[in-house]
């Protein structure tokens, strides 16, 4: 998993054109999409709903970049879809990377799909401070913003699944 | 007080229970035979000159109705509500207007708002306030006032009203 | 007589020149009073449709109809007063008596309109010229035509009752709850908030004429939990009280539990009346909770045999293993369920479906199968430590307690979670450590601040009387542990805020604001969930799931054809809820079944 | 020069006290007074037999307002009584609020608070003052001196809009509730009653001049409708119509109820028991009433409350119980007998006003005698009002 991580950060490095970080970015969303899609049919059915949610999630965050990716005016259209990025880096459990095993529960997919959204954050934010103000630094503050309403959903949907208040 | 007084006339009739309702209100009972004699002794002995009024309650459930003659000694501001109990069923009562001519209007009323009757007492028998009136004794617990005004008037067309635990239960009903 | 009185009359004279004292209408306005009893005004959106006004009104000079465009949302009827003003008579007791304080008059004193009819109209839906008139009575707050506070509960002191697990909440005298429910308007309101949509105004009136045996045949028709229900009800009937307005709601849930508290035990069998003749069908109910046991009493009841199991040592579910005994005591809980096995159901405790006998062996010998199993898994934080033996789950610890297992009580425990189950653990740990070490300390951290606690007020108010800390807005870190692998603490951060401005939960910490909890026991209490391994793997993957629940139709059948679920299972934690959905499936149930036949 | 009338033509007395009328013999004639007619108070009317100018029989009729107010409120919750119950008397209906409103209290156990009992006895007394006003009009009009009824009418509506501000209704107010009363003051209210208080005796003045220092009033009043004391008691005959005749009875003193105990008042009493007489005294018992409006708005506890906690009136139930309240009326002894037994509804209401007594045994008593153009005047003398006998 480590390992994974450190390649596509080189990878992200690497890439400089405003096409190339959201080609990346793109390809971030779709392993992921593969990953869950793969899981899905491994966990109990009875939070299958989970997983494939989350698989869905992320085709639909791969379908936005790649739309975006295809316009014409994308650098105009970047500076204006920007909002200040709220950048959280915490969750609500301390969470931990947790090791998916063979059988994870609703919690465990949870927990990792967050940290994995926080990983991107931390990842487009580290890029978006080592990048000099303009459009590409502008993209990545968008892909700061947008995964972070993506974490967003998905503490709504832990809270109230694992801190169902109690009776 | 008016303990010693219901004391000392207990002695001369047969008396009911005291009910003291307050220091200065008493009620008593007394048998129906008893009354006039008592009320007598109390306007010309005890100084309960005034007739405050005299009415009846119908116990329906009972068979009974209960007159009340309330007498005050205005001297010392003292009442005392004598109570009288006939049967229902052809109630009938001595008239007391040889001792308060005023009660022959207490007495008429009661003819016909209660069907009591007074026998020998002046104008028992006219009509005092339901001219023309050919149903039971209004007054009376088994005549029903709603019915009788369902009878005999038209409601305002127009109206209807919802129960709002009804309505709500209409409204919210989700199978169970 | 003198000259005088032949002189005298002629000073009359002296008015010639005066000035006229009449006023020149309508050439010279002349405002109604301040207090002006006139026309009504309703403020319609404070107007909840209870119909108290129609109720005093002597001259019957109103009806409750439908409000135009006024939303029927909970403790509202939707409906509004309309008002005759040919039977009208001013008296403005509908203004006194009002709930809500929404109606009141103005001081308009004129109106000529040529159609009668028109002085027949809804105030605040129908627009006057008046509705805004500044002036016009408004009930003084002096007087009020019902009393607003509630007749105090009487409570073991918190001195006391941290000793054991003595009930805390005495129950009303027959005179306190004759004065409660005196305090009833009874409009109704609340029924359809309650999820079994008991007849609430009309057991309270029971209790008002004390006629207690009326009162239980009423309770029994909705809820043969009334006992329980009369204790722990989440009651949120009260939320919706008319009388919650403009002060305290009715204690409708203490007033339930007095009717239950007047009658002995052997008369309720006479009260509700016997079952119908058996039908020769057989239902299996798996889990002796709520919903499970009012499904069997409602298929007894019709005729049905039933049996539950129930793989804990006893009957009850949550009740008994979830509710400490100071809320709840297991005697009033065991009277429901003596009553319920009196119908004819049988219960096998001990009895653990999935281990003791399958899903598809009940499947073969019962005609229906209804799952309400609950939720007895904890859930955890799974923060750093959280596997730590020291650390444990509220549920567990609970249920231990109700079985009489011994408990290795904690020198100083810190407990994760806001919820009820949060402060009844703490609680419980509480008196267990009053008992075994004369000192409390137990430490409740939660996510939420105190204006969001998942718990009811009175649990935390109670928690707070019995010498327990609690630090609301505190985000779990780590089970911190010392070099011997001891637990010695949690570590916490501070929440800044727990919602967005969306009201979504999306908690901000601040690291700056870092606690360490000392404790050597941690316990989470954070949610629960149902173990439904019991399924097994074929049935899981055949039955249609909704969103990590087993999905079920209006009538809590599931997709397959022979199985029900009911209860917290499906619904999430409510203790009434599950009693309403325990009816439901019955209901279902009962109608397949005689299609069967 | 006294009137003397023909005795040779009047009717023989029967053995049972009735008189012997033979209609057709051409003496006697049957006149009907009433039920609308300039000198009757409200709609009643007598049915006159009459010999020349004078009537030698009379006969009340009541019922022309009849509500079966008494049957209704045994239909009635506690609190659905309450706006009924001043319907009964148009003129002074506040009695009625206060002596129900007591009645209940007494028989539910309720004690109204002290504040609340000084501004019923104000309410009273303002409405005592209405009720004189409107008969002094009365009065004087069934005499022909009409321009009374204009002043008194002035100034009995300034004291309406005094109720108006305090009770929020003008006629019937509806204020005093079992329990104390629905408000308190109003600001400024003292100063405005004493505005209005000066104008009523500015006009009462005026009226003493033209109506009481009148020769052509005295002559038609002394000496009309003389009321033996000697009768009092048989006939029931309370307030001013008693007073008048020297009887210095008044409930406000000898059972003070309320805060009257705390007032400082002498009855108002006269001494030749006829129409002037009973004028004279109401006259004067309206300035005393004006006395003691100041003092009571100057001895009024400034703070406190002016209603006690009831029940939920929705469902309030009352012991089983009776009892009687009464009041000094500006016509007599009012009084509420109130008999409940247990239920949420009074088991009987009966209302005693003096009108019932007055204006029928004792008018049918007095009338006797008198010529047809002094009737009008000798009834309102007595100070009736007939929807307090039929209810």
């Amino acid at each position: 998993m480590k390992q994974q991580q450190r390649d596509k950060e080189k990878l992200l490095k690497a890439k400089k054109s405003i096409v190339e970080i959201l080609e990346v970015a793109m390809e971030f969303e779709r392993t992921a999409q593969v990953f869950y899609a793969e899981l899905a049919s491994r966990v109990s059915k009875r939070i299958r709903y989970l997983v494939e949610e989350l698989a869905e999630e992320e085709q639909g965050h791969y379908d936005r970049f790649k739309k975006l990716r295809d316009r014409e005016d994308l650098e105009e259209q970047i500076n204006t879809l920007i909002t200040l990025p709220a950048s959280d880096g915490h969750f609500s459990d301390a969470v931990h990377l947790p090791q998916l095993g063979e059988k994870p529960d609703d919690q465990e997919v949870l927990q990792y799909a967050l940290w994995r959204e926080h990983l991107a954050i931390d990842q487009y934010h580290a890029l978006a401070e080592s990048t000099a103000p303009g459009p590409i630094q502008d993209l990545f503050l968008f892909l700061v913003d947008e995964e972070t309403k993506h974490k967003k959903e998905l503490e709504k949907i832990y809270y109230e699944v694992v801190h169902s208040g109690g009776v | 007080m008016m303990r010693e007084l219901y004391k000392k006339t207990k002695q001369l009739f047969p008396l009911g229970d005291l009910t003291e309702q307050r220091h200065d209100l008493v009620f008593v009972s007394i048998p129906h035979p008893f009354l006039s004699s008592l009320l007598r002794h109390l306007r010309d002995k005890e100084g309960f000159s005034h007739l405050v009024l005299l009415t009846a309650v119908d116990w329906l459930e009972r068979g009974e109705f209960q007159l009340t003659y309330l007498l005050c000694n205005r001297s010392k501001a003292w009442d005392m509500g004598v109570r009288v109990v006939l049967p229902r069923e052809g109630a009938t009562m001595e008239s007391i207007h040889t001792l308060w001519p005023t009660a022959a209007t207490y007495q008429r009323e009661l003819k016909e708002m209660f069907g009591i009757d007074f026998p020998g007492s002046p104008g028992v028998n006219d009509d005092f306030i339901l001219e023309g009136w050919d149903d039971i004794p209004p007054y009376r617990r088994d005549f029903d006032t709603l019915k009788f005004a369902e009878a005999r008037f038209t409601q305002r067309p127009g109206r209807e009203s919802l129960d709002p635990a009804q309505h709500m239960a209409k409204h919210h009903s989700d199978g169970s | 007589m003198s000259i005088q009185d032949l002189l005298s009359p002629f000073t009359a004279w002296k008015n010639l020149f005066r000035d006229p004292v009449t006023i020149q209408d309508p050439f010279n306005d002349r405002p109604g009073s301040e207090r002006y009893r006139g026309f009504h005004k309703n403020d319609v959106a404070s107007c909840i449709g209870c119909g108290t006004c129609e109720t005093i009104c002597q001259n019957a000079a109103i009806d409750m109809v439908v409000g135009e465009g006024e939303p029927t949302g909970a403790g509202d009827s939707g409906l509004r007063p309309r008002i005759d003003y040919g039977r009208c008579c001013w008296c403005a007791l509908c203004v006194d008596i009002c709930m809500t304080g929404s109606l009141t008059m103005s001081n308009a004193y004129t109106w000529v309109e040529r159609d009668p009819d028109a002085y027949r109209f809804t105030p605040g839906v129908d627009k006057k010229s008046w509705d805004n008139a500044p002036l016009g009575y408004q009930r003084a707050e002096s007087h009020r035509l019902a009393p607003t506070q509630r007749v105090t509960m009487g409570e073991v002191a918190p001195e006391r009752r941290i000793g054991s697990f003595e009930e805390i909440v005495q129950g009303y005298g027959v005179e306190q709850a004759r004065l409660e429910a005196d305090r009833c308007v009874s409009c109704g309101l609340c029924i359809a908030t309650c999820p079994t949509h008991m007849s609430i105004p009309d057991y309270i009136q029971s209790v008002r004429d004390g006629d207690y045996e009326k009162g239980l045949a009423l309770l029994y028709e909705t809820n043969p939990f009334s006992n329980v229900c009369g204790r722990v009800c989440t009651h949120k009937c009260e939320t919706v009280c008319a009388a919650g307005h403009e002060g305290e709601p009715v204690a409708i849930r203490w007033l339930k539990r007095h009717i239950v508290d007047q009658l002995p035990v052997e008369k309720y069998r006479r009260i509700i009346g016997d079952p119908k003749p058996p039908t020769g069908k057989r239902v299996a109910v798996i889990g002796a909770g709520p919903a499970g046991l009012t499904a069997a009493f409602d298929l007894a009841k019709m005729g049905h045999s039933v049996v539950v199991y129930e793989a804990r040592e006893k009957p009850g579910g949550m009740f008994r293993y979830g509710i400490p005994e100071y809320r709840l005591p297991y005697d009033a809980m065991d009277i429901d369920i003596e009553i319920i096995t009196s119908m004819g159901v049988e219960i096998r405790c001990h009895n653990r479906v999935g281990t003791d006998i399958t899903m598809e062996q009940l499947h073969q010998e019962y005609d229906a199968v209804l799952l309400s199993i609950g939720l007895h898994l904890g859930r955890s934080t799974r923060i750093a430590g959280s596997d730590h033996k020291g650390v444990a789950k509220a549920v567990d610890l609970l249920r231990d307690i109700a079985d009489g297992k011994s408990i290795d009580v904690p020198k100083q425990c810190v407990v994760i979670g806001g919820g009820n189950v949060a402060m009844d653990i703490a609680r419980s740990m509480a008196r267990l450590q009053k008992s075994t070490q004369g000192e409390i300390r137990v430490t409740v951290t939660a996510l939420e601040d105190l204006d969001h606690f998942l718990a009811d007020p009175e649990e935390v108010k109670e928690c707070g009387e019995e010498g327990i800390a609690i630090l609301d807005s505190r985000g779990p870190q780590e089970i911190c542990l010392d070099d011997q692998g001891q637990i010695i603490g949690l570590r916490t951060w501070g929440v800044e805020s727990i919602f967005d401005e969306q009201g979504r939960f999306a908690p901000r910490y601040n690291p700056e604001d870092e606690q360490i909890h000392p404790a050597d026991r941690v316990i989470e209490a954070i949610g629960q969930q149902s173990d439904v391994t019991l399924l097994g793997e074929a049935l899981t993957e055949k039955l249609a799931w909704n969103r990590g629940r087993i999905a079920v139709d209006g009538q809590g059948r599931t997709s397959e054809g022979w199985l029900w679920a009911a209860g917290d299972c499906v619904n999430g934690p409510d203790v009434v809820h599950a009693v309403a959905d325990g009816h439901r499936v019955a209901t279902d149930i009962d109608l397949m079944l005689q299609k069967k036949r | 020069m006294v009137y003397q009338p023909d005795r040779s033509q009047y009717p023989q007395q029967r053995a049972d006290g009735s008189l012997d009328i033979d209609l057709e013999s051409g003496k006697y004639l049957k006149l009907w007074q009433g039920p609308q007619h300039p000198g009757i108070t409200g709609n009643m009317s007598l049915e006159l037999t009459v010999c020349g100018d004078e009537v030698v029989e009379a006969k009340t009729h009541v019922g022309y307002l009849h509500r079966g107010f008494e049957k209704l409120m045994e239909r009635r919750t506690f609190i659905q009584c309450f706006p009924i119950v001043c319907r009964i008397c148009v003129p002074e209906p506040d009695f009625n609020e206060y002596c129900y409103a007591a009645a209940v209290e007494e028989l539910a156990g309720i004690q109204p608070p002290e504040r609340s009992d000084w501004i019923r006895t104000l309410i009273l007394e303002m409405g005592r003052i209405n009720s004189y006003l409107m008969f002094l009009g009365g009065q004087a009009g069934s005499l022909g001196l009409g321009v009374v009824a204009q002043w008194s009418t002035y100034v009995r509506d300034l004291m309406l809009d005094r109720f108006e501000e305090l009770t929020g209704a003008r006629i019937y107010h509806m204020f005093i509730l079992p329990g104390g009363v629905r408000g308190d003051l109003p600001e400024g209210f003292q100063q405005r009653m004493e505005e209005t208080l000066k104008e009523i005796e500015r006009t009462l003045g005026d009226i003493e001049d033209v109506m009481f220092c009148n020769a052509v009033f005295k002559k038609r009043t002394v000496g009309l409708g003389y009321i033996d004391p000697a009768l009092f008691n048989p006939y029931g005959v309370t307030g001013p119509n008693a007073r008048a005749g020297g009887v210095a009875k008044d409930v406000r003193r000898d059972q003070p109820y309320l805060i009257y105990s705390q007032l400082a008042f002498e009855p108002i009493v006269g001494q030749d028991s006829d129409v002037f007489a009973r004028a004279d005294v109401r006259r004067r018992d309206l300035l005393l009433s004006i006395d003691l409006i100041r003092q009571i708005l100057a001895g009024m506890p400034k703070k406190g409350p002016v209603m006690a906690k009831i029940p939920n009136v929705l469902h309030w139930k009352i012991p089983p119980g009776e009892t009687y309240i009464r009041g000094e009326c500006s016509r007599g002894e009012y009084g509420y007998y109130l008999v409940t037994d247990g239920s949420g509804y009074p088991r009987r209401v009966n209302v005693r006003g003096p009108s019932y007594t007055h204006a029928v045994a004792l008018l049918e008593r007095l009338i006797v005698h008198v010529n047809i153009s002094d009737v009008a005047g000798l009834m309102v003398s007595l100070h009736t009002y007939p929807p307090e006998i039929e209810r």
